[in-house]
C-alpha cells in the first residue's frame, strides 16, 4: 500500500500534521490565546517564530492548535457525514418504499448550494467547532447518500446477492454480508474528499462570519482574521493558508491513491 | 518461402507463390511489462515465437481457447497493444517489414493495408457518431477519397455489406441497428480501402448463431469478390471449420499445430487438437442415443458414467403454467417514456426427477426473464410456478423462502456469482446457516460438497480469485447443491467458458444428476451442448415456447420453421460437412411474433408445435 | 420532447416544496430576529415588541408559513422585512451579476479544464499528467478568497489593468462588464478547473480504452482526430455532469468571490439576508436555489442528448 | 434536439464575439460631478424614526432635514426652524423658514412637523423625554406649531437639535401614518439629497442627487447646522463589505470616500499622496463599552463588577484595534467622554495600576465562587469582536472562569434578552451619544427594560437632576453626581477612547469633519 507514491507522501504529510497536532502542547511555545496588543503584528522571529497576529498571539502556536480544529473539524464531518449517509444511503437503497421519500428530501437539501446551507446553518445555530461540524456534515451528507444508493443499487442486482437471496438469506443479513462491505471502499475515498473539502468549508464559513470564534484557532479562521492584514504582513495569512493548503493537498492525493489502490477496475486496462 | 517450424506445416496443397503471399510472420514475440505503481515490476511473455504466413484469397483460421494468444497475434501485427507491450520478430506485409516502421508510417498501413474488425460490433463502433461518417473518414484518412466522393463511397461500401437502403443508414447511428448490422458496418469500414489483409477477430462470437451465418457468408463472398486474404480468429471449432483453408491451433502464446484444415480436423496430430476436438459437441452426434451422453476422454472427469435412463415414473417437480412477464422498460433509447415489453409471454411445461429439460434461443428470447421468474427474482404478470407441488406465485415470503430450497439456480457468469469477499466455505455454508444449521455441520456439509464437484476441501479457505472460471463454475454448483434441492436451474451455465472447461462442467452436471436424480433446467443458446445433454427440449422465439418435445424428436424432426432455421444455422467442427448455412439472409425487419391465432399441435410423444 | 420537459419541471414542485419547508423550519429554530435588527441596539424591549407586532412575527409559525405558501402560489415571493422591496425585484436586480459570474467562469472553466484533462489522459502517468494533476489539487486547496485577494492586489492594483473591484451591467458596455468578471472568474474558476479537468482525465481513461478506439485506431487515425472527434464526445457526458454539479459549488463560491471583488449578486444579497435575518429573502433566495439546481439539471439532461444520439427524451 | 444545437452554437459564437469585443476602457467619471463613498454598513432602513442605527440616521441627514441642528461647539443652532419663542414654562412656539419644500414639490408644513415629531418620539431615548414632558405638538398655521408642555422642559431645544439616532427628522404628514417597523411607502424628505428608488440596489448601492429646490440657510456649513451647500450632482454610496477591498479601491481611485478606514491600513492610506485621511476629535470620537447583566450572578454582586475596574485598561483594545495613538484617547476615565462637554471622573474607581495582577488580587477579595462567566462575542464587525475577545483573555487571566460565544450581531441583540444567557458583550458607540448622560446608551437606560436591566437609585436621580438642571452648570454637576453613582454600580465598563479615521481622494476639499458622514459643503476638483 505504501509503495503507491500518492498513498506515501499524501498519508505522511497528514500523519505529519496529525502528530503536530496532537502533540500540539507540547511544541507550543506561547499560549496561542494569551493576547498582547503590544506585540500585534511582529515579523516572525526567534521568539514568535511565524511571527504574531493582529491581537499579539503567537501564530506559531495558533497554527499548531489551529491544526487541532481544522483536523478534528475534518474529521468529524467525515465520519458524521458518512456515517449517516451510509445509513440513510443502504436505506434508501435496499428498502424501495423508502426511496422516493428519502431522495426527494436529499434533492431539498442537494438544490441549496453546500457553502450556503452551511453558512445558514452555522449563522443560525451559532458559531462554535460543534455547529460547524453540524453544518458542514448536513451539507456533504446527501453526496454521500447518492453515492452509497447508487452502489446499494447496483450491488443488488449482483449475481452473488441474488444467489443469496434465492438460497433463502434473509435481507438484513445480505446488506451486512453482502453490500456493507462493498461499500467500504467507495466510502473511504469518499471519507477523505469529504475530509478536505470541510476543512475549506471552515474557513470560508470563517470568511463569512458564519464559522468557529477565534478564540478556538482554526487554520480557518486564522486566515480569515488575517486577511484584512496581508497586505501589510504577508506571513500572518502565509502560514495558516500554508499548513491548510499541504494539508487538504494531501488529504487528496492520499484519497486519490486510495481510490486507485481499491478501484479494482484500474486492473482491466491491459 | 514458407519456413514453417512445427513438424506439422501446412501440406504444399497449392504452389507457393512468393508474389501472392500477402503477411509472412517470423519469430513474433510479444511481452508486455507488468506491475505498475506499487505491484512487482516484471515482464511478461503473451506470444512467443509465432510464424505463418498468409496468401492472397486465403484464409487462415486461427483457434485457441481464451488466453492462447490468439488476440494478441492480431494485435501484434496491428501494432494496437499498450505502451507497455514490446513486440520483437519480423512481421512483413507484401515485403514491408511493419515491426520497424515509425508510428506514423504504421498508421498510414493500418485501415488501408490492413483493415481489421473486432468481436463486439456494439462496442467496436463509435456510439456517438453516424455510421456513414465512420466510414468516410477511413475513405478521407488514407486519401482514398474525399468529399461527396467519400460518401458515395460510403453508401457503395454499406450496398456491399448488403445493408438495405444504404443511402439512409449513413446518418444512422450504431445503436440504431441490429447486431448483425453493426457487424455488416464494421466490415464494410474495414474493407474501406480495400486492403490487402483482413483481420478478424472473433467478429461472429457475439451474434447469434443466424446471424453469424449472414457474416460467414459475407466474409467468404468478399474473399471470392477480391481475393482478399483473411485472417480469421475464433474460439469456435465449427466456424473455424466452416471458414478456414488452413489452421492454426494456439496454446499459452504459443503455436500447437498449423496445417490445412481437413488435416487438422480429420488427423490431428498433437494431443491439445484432439481433447479440443472432442470437447466439442457436434449436432448429429446424439443420433440414436437414448439420453444425456458425457463428453469423453477430457481428462480428469474422462472417466464419465453413463446416466441411468429416465424414470417418468413421479410426477412433475417443477410446472410452469401460463407464466407471462412483462417490465415497464426505460431504457437507453427513452428515459422518461417507459414501455412495456412483453418478456415471456403464456409459456408452460413440466420438469420430472431426473430429468433435463433444455430452453434453446437466442438473444432476447425471453428464455433468462423465465429463469429468473421461476427463481422468484421477477415478478410474474399471471401465470402459476409449482415447485414439488406447492404453488410459488401465490406464497408469502417466509413460505417462498422455504419453497426455495428445492429450487436452486446457477447462473451464467462465474465471475460475478460469488462475492469476491467471502471465502469459498463462505459461501458454501451462507444458505445452510440462513436455514439453521450449526456452523460446525455446515462446514462438514461445504467439505463434502466440494469434493462432490471435483475439487478439493483445502480449497474452502480460499477467495474467489484463486480459481479459474471452470473451478468457480464447479462452487457455484456446489452452492446451489447445499440445500439438497430437487431441482436446479442452470442459465447459460456453460457459454462463458472454453470448450474444454465446459465439456468438463457439462460433465459434472451429468453426474451429479444421475447421483442424485436432480431435475435440470438447463437454458442455453448452444445447440449442440443441448442436444448432448438434454432429455427434453424447449424452443423460445419472441418470448414463447414455439416447440418443446423429447430431444430426439426436436433435433430430428423439427416441426417449427424457426427451430429449422436454428439448427441449419449451426456450423459443424468438419470441414468435410461444409453446407451453404441457413439463415444467411437475416431478417431486416422486426420478425413479427406468432400470430396470435397459433395453437398448439400435437406431434405424439410429447413433441408438440406451435403454429398457425 | 416538450412533453418530456414538462413533466420534469412539473415533478420538481416536491423538491420546491421540500426545500421551503426545511428553510421555514430552519428559520423558525434558530435565534434571531429582524425586528431586533430594525429597532437597532439600543431599543428596548417593548419597541422590539412593537415592531414584532407591526411585522407579524408574533403569529403562529404554521400560519405565517401557509400564508407565505399561499402568496408563493400566486408568484408573490413577499417584501424585504427592512426596505419593503419585493423580493423579486431584488433577486431581478441581482441575476444579471450572478450569472454572467457563473457563465464566464464556467466558460473559463471549462477551456482551460478540458484541454488540460485530455492531456492528462493522452499522457497518462507521464510527467504531464503530474504536473496537471498537483496544479488541479493545488487550486482545490487554497481558498476561494485567498486567490481572490492575491489576484485582486497583484493583477489588478499592482498594475493598474483591471478594475480591483465592482461590477458593470452588460448595458455600459461589453468590454466593461468583462474587465470586471476577468479575475472573479479566474478566482473562482481555479476550483472548477481543478474538478472538470480532474473528470475529463478520468473520463477520457475510460474511453480511451473503449473498443471503438481501438477501432479508430485500427482505421489508421491520428491522435487528435481519436482524441477529440472519437473519445471526448463520448468522455462529454461525466463531464457534463460534474460541470452541473459544479454549479451549486459556484453558487457557493460566488457568495466569497462576490465579496471579495465587490459584486452585487445573489450569494452576498444571500449572506446579508441571513446574517441579517430577512426572511421573505432568504426563502424566495432558496427556492431560486433550488429552481437553478432543477433547471440545470434539466439543461444537463438536454446535454446528454446533444452528445450521445442513444438518449433520447 | 437539432433546435438545441443551433441554440448552442449561437451561444458559443456570441461568446466569441463579447470576448474579441474587449476593450480596456477603464471606468470614467461621467459629465456629473459625483462622488462614491462607502459608508460603515449599507444603508438598511430606509426609515429614519425607524431604527436607532447610525448608518441610518446619516441616511437621514442627507435625506431629510431637522428643526434644529448641533454645531461643532456642541451648541443647538435653528435649521428648518426661523424663529422660535418659549411663550411660558408650558408653551413653546416655532415659526419654519420660508421656502422648505419636500422632494415631491410639497411645501413643508406645520402638519408635517407636528405629525413627524410624534411618529419619532416614540423609539427616540431624547424623543422620550420630550413625549413624557408634553402633553401635545399643536399646528397653528402653515408656519407655525405650538409645543404644549405638562411640565418645565429645559431640554426643549436639545431634544430637537440633538443627533443622537433616531434624530427628529420631519417628514410629509401621509408618511407618519407607516407604523415604526414597517417599511415606509416612499422616502420623502426635505433634505439636500433626494433618494430614488429606482437608483437604489439594496445590498450594492444608492445613488443621491441633489435637491435643487433645498434653499440652504446663509449661515456656514457647521457641523450639522448652518447651510447645506451642495456642490456635488451626485452621491453614489457604495456597499463594499469586505473593508480590505474598499480600502484597495480607494487607493486605486474607484471609489472616493471610505468612511471607516481599516485601522491597521492607515499607515498605507497617510502615505498615499492622493488620500486623505481625516481623524477626529472630542464628540466624534468613539467610546467602547462592555455592558454587565445585573440579573445573571455572580454579576449581580456589585463587588465582582468593580472588579473589572482593576484590569480593563483604555487602551489595549484601541491598540489591538491597530489603532496608533493619534487616534486615540489613552486612559480616558471618563462615563461622558473626554474632551467632551460633560467630562468627567468623579468617582472613578480605577486604580493608579491597572492590571491582570491588581485583578486578580480584587477578585479574591470578593464572594467569587467560580460561577461561570458568558461572553457574548459578536463577529460581524471588528470592534465588537476584538473587545469581546480581549475581555474574555483578561478575565481568563484573572481567574474568572469564563466562556465565550461568538454570535453575529443579529443572534448577539436577539440573544441578549434572555438574562441567564450572558454576563457581559463589547460594543461601542459615538461621543455624539455618550457625551449626554440623557442620550448614553447605558445611563440613560438605567431601570428600563433593556438587556441588562441595571436599575440604580443614585442614576436615576443623577438623571433627574441633569434634566431639570436649568443651566451648563447645574447640568455638568449632575453629570458628575452620575459618574459617582455609575463608577460604583456599574452599569457597563468602557474600554477605551478612539476614533475612526475616515478617508477620502485628496482631490476632495472642503469636507466637514464629523463621524457622521456629510457629503454638503464638500467640494470635488476633477
Amino acid at each position: 500500500m505504501l509503495r503507491n507514491p500518492s498513498i506515501a507522501i499524501g498519508g505522511g504529510i497528514v500523519v505529519l500534521m496529525v502528530l503536530l497536532a496532537l502533540f500540539a502542547p507540547y511544541l507550543q511555545t506561547i499560549d496561542p490565546l494569551s493576547m498582547n496588543p503590544l506585540n500585534r503584528m511582529k515579523d516572525p522571529s526567534s521568539a514568535f517564530w511565524f511571527g504574531t497576529d493582529a491581537y499579539g498571539r503567537d501564530l506559531y502556536s495558533r497554527v499548531l492548535y489551529g491544526g487541532r480544529t481544522s483536523l478534528t473539524v475534518g474529521f468529524a464531518v467525515a465520519v458524521l457525514s458518512t456515517g449517516v449517509g451510509l445509513l440513510i444511503g443502504l436505506i434508501a437503497g435496499y428498502y424501495r418504499s423508502l426511496d422516493g421519500v428519502v431522495m426527494r428530501i436529499m434533492d431539498g437539501l442537494m438544490a441549496i448550494p453546500a457553502v450556503l446551507l452551511a453558512i445558514a446553518l452555522s449563522a443560525l445555530l451559532g458559531g462554535s467547532v460543534l455547529n460547524v461540524v453540524i453544518a458542514i456534515a448536513v451539507a456533504e451528507s446527501p453526496r454521500v447518500v447518492r453515492l452509497i444508493r447508487g452502489i446499494v443499487l447496483s450491488l443488488r442486482e449482483r449475481q452473488y446477492v441474488e444467489a443469496a437471496l434465492i438460497s433463502g438469506v434473509s435481507r438484513s443479513r445480505i446488506i451486512v454480508r453482502h453490500i456493507l462491505p462493498s461499500t467500504f471502499a467507495p466510502l473511504a475515498v469518499q471519507a477523505t474528499y469529504v475530509f478536505a473539502s470541510a476543512m475549506v468549508l471552515e474557513a470560508i464559513l470563517s470568511f463569512i462570519g458564519a464559522g468557529i470564534p477565534p478564540t478556538t484557532p482554526s487554520w480557518g479562521n486564522i486566515i480569515a482574521e488575517g486577511r484584512q492584514l496581508w497586505q501589510i504582513k504577508f506571513f500572518i495569512i502565509l502560514y495558516p493558508a500554508l499548513f491548510l493548503s499541504l494539508t487538504v493537498f494531501a488529504i487528496n492525493i492520499f484519497g486519490d491513491g486510495l481510490r486507485d489502490r481499491l478501484d479494482q477496475r484500474g486492473d482491466r486496462h491491459l | 518461402m514458407t519456413t514453417l517450424r512445427t513438424a506439422h506445416g501446412p501440406a504444399e496443397t497449392t504452389p507457393a507463390d512468393p508474389a501472392d503471399e500477402v503477411l509472412s510472420i517470423d519469430g513474433l514475440t510479444t511481452s508486455i511489462r507488468t506491475g505498475q505503481g506499487d505491484r512487482r515490476q516484471g515482464e511478461q511473455r503473451l506470444i512467443e515465437d509465432i510464424g505463418f504466413s498468409v496468401r492472397r484469397g486465403q484464409t487462415l483460421g486461427i483457434v485457441g481457447e481464451s488466453g492462447s494468444g490468439k488476440s494478441v497475434t492480431a494485435l501484434s501485427i496491428m501494432r494496437l497493444l499498450p505502451r507497455s507491450a514490446t513486440v520483437a520478430g519480423r512481421v512483413m506485409l507484401k515485403g514491408r517489414n511493419l515491426t520497424t516502421l515509425s508510428d506514423r508510417q504504421m498508421a498510414d498501413v493500418r485501415g488501408d493495408r490492413i483493415g481489421m474488425i473486432f468481436q463486439e460490433p456494439m462496442t467496436s463502433l463509435n456510439p456517438v457518431l453516424p455510421v456513414g461518417l465512420q466510414i468516410e473518414e477511413s475513405l478521407r484518412r488514407h486519401k482514398v477519397a474525399s468529399g461527396q466522393a467519400a460518401r458515395r463511397r460510403a453508401v457503395e461500401l454499406l450496398d456491399r455489406v448488403r445493408i438495405p437502403n444504404a443511402a439512409r443508414r449513413t446518418a444512422e447511428y450504431p445503436h440504431q441497428l441490429s447486431g448483425g448490422m453493426r457487424q455488416r458496418v464494421m466490415i464494410a469500414m474495414a474493407l474501406a480501402c480495400n486492403p490487402e489483409l483482413l483481420i478478424a477477430d472473433e467478429p461472429t462470437t457475439a451474434l447469434d448463431v443466424t446471424t453469424q451465418a449472414g457474416i460467414i457468408d459475407l466474409l467468404k463472398q468478399i474473399q471470392a469478390d477480391d481475393g482478399t486474404a483473411i485472417m480469421f480468429i475464433t474460439h469456435d471449432m465449427g466456424v473455424v471449420a466452416e471458414v478456414s483453408d488452413d489452421v492454426l491451433v494456439m496454446r499459452s502464446g504459443r503455436i500447437v499445430e498449423h496445417g490445412p484444415s481437413q488435416q487438422i480436423f480429420h488427423r490431428p496430430a498433437e494431443t491439445y487438437t484432439r481433447q479440443l476436438l472432442n470437447s466439442v459437441p457436434r449436432i448429429g452426434d446424439m443420433r440414436g442415443k437414448p439420453g444425456p451422453a458425457p463428453f469423453a476422454s477430457i481428462g480428469d472427469d474422462g472417466a464419465a458414467l453413463a446416466p441411468s435412463p429416465l424414470e417418468v415414473a413421479k410426477g412433475p417437480v417443477l410446472r410452469v403454467t401460463d407464466l407471462s412477464v412483462s417490465f415497464r422498460v426505460r431504457n437507453e433509447t427513452s428515459r422518461f417514456r417507459r414501455t412495456t415489453l412483453r418478456a415471456v409471454r403464456g409459456v408452460g411445461f413440466d420438469l420430472r426427477a431426473g430429468e433435463t429439460l433444455a430452453i434453446v434461443g437466442e438473444s432476447g428470447c425471453g428464455k433468462s426473464t423465465l429463469a429468473r421468474s421461476i427463481m422468484g427474482l421477477q415478478a410474474v404478470d399471471s401465470g402459476a410456478i409449482e415447485v414439488a407441488g406447492r404453488v410459488a406465485t401465490s406464497m408469502t415470503a417466509a413460505e417462498a423462502r422455504l419453497a426455495r430450497k428445492a429450487i436452486q439456480m446457477v447462473f451464467q457468469d462465474p465471475f460475478a456469482s460469488l462475492n469476491p469477499r467471502l471465502r469459498i466455505v463462505d459461501s458454501l455454508t451462507e444458505p445452510l446457516t440462513a436455514h439453521g444449521v450449526s456452523s460446525g455441520g455446515a462446514r462438514a456439509t461445504a467439505v463434502r460438497l466440494i469434493e462432490e464437484v471435483g475439487l478439493s476441501a483445502e480449497m474452502l479457505d480460499r477467495l474467489p480469485h484463486q480459481f479459474s472460471g471452470g473451478q468457480r463454475q464447479r462452487i457455484c454448483i456446489a452452492r446451489a447443491l447445499a440445500l439438497e434441492p430437487e431441482v436446479i436451474v442452470a442459465d447459460e451455465a456453460v457459454s462463458a467458458l472454453d470448450v474444454s472447461v465446459q465439456a468438463q462442467v457439462l460433465n459434472l452436471l451429468m453426474q451429479l444428476q444421475a447421483r442424485r436424480g436432480l431435475a435440470l433446467l438447463f437454458i442455453s443458446h448452444d445447440m449442440a451442448v443441448v442436444e448432448r445433454l438434454s432429455h427434453r427440449v424447449a424452443v423460445m422465439y419472441r418470448g414463447q415456447i414455439v416447440e418443446i418435445g423429447p430431444r430426439a424428436a426436436v433435433f430430428e424432426r423439427p416441426a417449427h420453421a424457426y427451430t429449422r432455421r436454428l439448427l441449419s444455422a449451426v456450423p459443424l467442427p468438419d470441414p468435410s460437412r461444409r453446407h451453404k448455412l441457413s439463415g444467411i439472409e437475416e431478417l431486416f425487419g422486426t420478425p413479427s411474433a406468432e400470430p396470435s391465432t397459433a395453437a398448439w399441435t400435437d406431434l405424439g410423444d410429447g413433441h408438440r408445435v406451435l403454429a398457425a | 420532447m416538450v412533453q418530456s420537459i414538462a413533466n420534469r419541471l412539473i415533478s420538481t414542485v416536491p423538491i420546491l416544496f421540500v426545500v421551503s419547508v426545511l428553510i421555514f423550519s430552519l428559520l423558525y429554530l434558530t435565534p434571531g430576529d429582524p425586528a431586533q435588527m430594525i429597532a437597532g441596539a439600543q431599543a428596548t424591549q417593548d419597541d422590539v415588541e412593537r415592531i414584532r407586532e407591526a411585522l407579524g412575527l408574533n403569529d403562529p409559525a404554521l400560519m405565517r408559513y401557509f400564508d407565505w405558501l399561499w402568496d408563493v402560489l400566486h408568484f408573490d415571493f413577499g417584501r424585504s422585512v427592512f426596505n419593503g422591496r419585493s423580493v423579486t425585484e431584488l433577486i431581478m436586480q441581482r441575476m444579471e451579476p450572478t450569472f454572467s459570474l457563473m457563465a464566464l467562469t464556467t466558460l473559463f472553466a471549462i477551456v482551460i479544464a478540458v484541454p488540460l484533462g485530455v492531456l492528462a489522459a493522452w499522457r497518462a502517468n507521464s510527467v504531464v499528467d503530474r504536473i496537471v494533476l498537483v496544479l488541479s489539487i493545488a487550486s482545490f486547496s487554497i481558498p476561494v478568497f485567498v486567490t481572490g485577494y492575491v489576484l485582486a492586489y497583484y493583477v489588478a492594483f499592482k498594475t493598474g489593468l483591471l478594475p480591483v473591484q465592482g461590477y458593470a451591467f452588460l448595458k455600459e458596455g461589453v468590454g466593461e462588464w468583462l474587465a470586471h468578471l476577468v479575475l472573479p472568474s479566474v478566482s473562482l474558476g481555479l476550483i472548477y478547473v481543478a474538478l472538470i479537468s480532474r473528470i475529463t482525465r478520468a473520463s477520457m481513461l475510460e474511453v480511451l480504452s473503449e473498443d471503438y478506439i481501438r477501432t479508430a485506431r485500427a482505421k489508421g487515425l491520428l491522435g487528435r482526430r481519436i482524441l477529440f472527434v472519437h473519445a471526448l464526445r463520448n468522455a462529454a457526458n461525466p463531464i457534463v455532469t460534474v460541470v452541473g454539479v459544479g454549479v451549486a459549488l459556484l453558487l457557493g463560491g460566488a457568495v466569497v468571490i462576490e465579496s471579495v471583488f465587490n459584486i452585487p449578486g445573489i450569494g452576498r444579497l444571500t449572506v446579508d439576508a441571513i446574517l441579517r435575518r430577512d426572511y421573505p429573502i432568504i426563502q424566495g433566495v432558496m427556492l431560486l436555489f433550488a429552481m437553478i439546481y432543477i433547471v440545470v439539471n434539466l439543461i444537463i439532461d438536454l446535454l446528454y442528448t446533444v452528445f450521445d444520439p442513444r438518449i433520447r427524451y | 434536439m437539432r433546435d438545441l444545437k443551433a441554440v448552442l452554437n449561437l451561444a458559443a459564437a456570441a461568446c466569441i464575439a463579447a470576448s474579441v469585443g474587449v476593450a480596456s476602457t477603464l471606468p470614467a467619471h461621467a459629465a456629473t460631478k459625483s462622488v462614491t463613498a462607502v459608508l460603515e454598513a449599507e444603508i438598511v432602513t430606509l426609515d429614519p424614526h425607524g431604527t436607532s442605527a447610525y448608518i441610518t440616521r446619516t441616511f437621514g441627514y442627507m435625506v431629510f432635514d431637522t428643526l434644529f441642528a448641533m454645531d461643532s461647539n456642541g451648541a443647538i443652532q435653528p435649521e428648518m426652524v426661523d424663529s422660535w419663542e418659549q411663550v411660558d414654562d408650558l408653551t413653546w412656539t416655532f415659526t419654519l423658514r420660508d421656502g422648505l419644500t419636500f422632494h415631491d414639490g410639497t411645501p413643508v408644513t406645520a402638519t408635517d412637523v407636528a405629525a413627524s415629531l410624534k411618529r419619532w418620539w416614540s423609539l427616540s431615548t431624547m424623543g422620550r423625554l420630550l413625549k413624557a414632558a408634553a402633553k401635545d405638538v399643536v399646528a397653528k398655521d402653515d408656519k407655525t406649531f405650538e409645543i404644549q408642555l405638562a411640565e418645565p422642559f429645559p431640554l426643549m431645544l436639545t431634544s430637537l437639535g440633538h443627533p443622537n439616532s433616531p434624530a427628529p427628522f420631519i417628514m410629509p404628514a401621509r408618511l407618519t401614518e407607516t407604523p415604526v417597523g414597517q417599511p415606509l411607502p416612499e422616502i420623502i424628505g426635505s433634505g439636500p439629497f433626494v433618494f430614488d428608488a429606482s437608483r437604489h440596489f439594496p445590498g450594492d448601492s444608492m445613488t443621491l442627487t441633489r435637491f435643487e429646490d433645498y434653499k440652504p440657510r446663509d449661515e456656514p456649513a457647521d457641523f450639522l447646522a448652518g447651510g447645506k451647500v451642495v456642490n456635488i450632482d451626485e452621491l453614489k454610496i457604495e456597499v463594499i463589505p469586505d473593508s480590505m477591498t474598499a480600502t484597495t479601491a480607494l487607493s486605486a481611485g474607484e471609489i472616493d470616500y471610505i468612511q471607516y478606514a481599516p485601522f491597521d491600513l492607515l499607515p498605507i492610506l497617510e502615505q498615499d499622496p492622493n488620500v486623505t485621511v481625516m481623524g477626529f476629535q472630542g464628540l466624534n470620537m468613539f467610546q467602547g463599552y462592555y455592558p454587565l447583566n445585573w440579573r445573571n450572578p455572580p454579576f449581580d454582586d456589585p463587588a465582582i463588577r468593580r472588579v473589572l475596574w482593576n484590569f480593563v485598561d483604555q487602551s489595549s483594545v484601541p491598540i489591538a484595534l491597530g489603532l496608533s495613538e493619534e487616534y486615540m484617547v489613552p486612559g480616558c476615565q471618563s462615563y461622558f467622554m473626554c474632551g467632551t462637554p460633560y467630562e468627567t471622573t468623579a468617582g472613578s474607581q480605577f486604580p493608579d495600576e491597572i492590571s491582570v495582577e491588581a485583578g486578580r488580587k480584587a477578585l479574591a477579595e470578593t464572594d467569587y465562587d467560580g460561577e461561570e462567566i458568558v461572553v457574548f462575542q459578536g463577529t460581524d464587525i471588528e470592534a465588537l469582536r476584538v473587545s469581546s475577545a480581549v475581555l474574555y483573555e483578561w478575565m481568563r487571566q484573572v481567574g474568572f472562569n469564563v466562556r465565550i460565544e461568538a454570535m453575529d450581531w443579529a443572534t448577539l441583540l436577539s440573544r441578549r434578552k434572555n438574562e441567564n444567557e450572558w454576563h457581559a458583550y463589547g460594543v461601542h458607540a459615538l461621543g455624539l451619544d455618550l457625551g449626554n448622560p440623557l442620550s448614553h446608551f447605558w445611563i440613560a437606560r438605567n431601570c428600563v427594560d433593556f438587556p441588562g436591566w441595571f436599575c440604580d437609585e443614585g442614576i436615576t436621580a443623577g438623571l433627574d437632576a441633569f434634566k431639570e438642571a436649568p443651566d451648563d452648570d447645574g447640568r455638568k454637576a449632575a453629570a458628575a453626581q452620575i459618574s459617582e453613582a455609575a463608577f460604583e454600580s456599574v452599569p457597563a465598563v468602557m474600554w477605551g477612547q478612539f476614533a475612526q479615521p475616515a478617508a477620502y481622494r485628496s482631490d476632495i476639499s472642503n469636507i466637514i469633519p464629523s463621524a457622521i458622514p456629510l457629503f454638503w459643503n464638500l467640494e470635488v476638483d476633477r
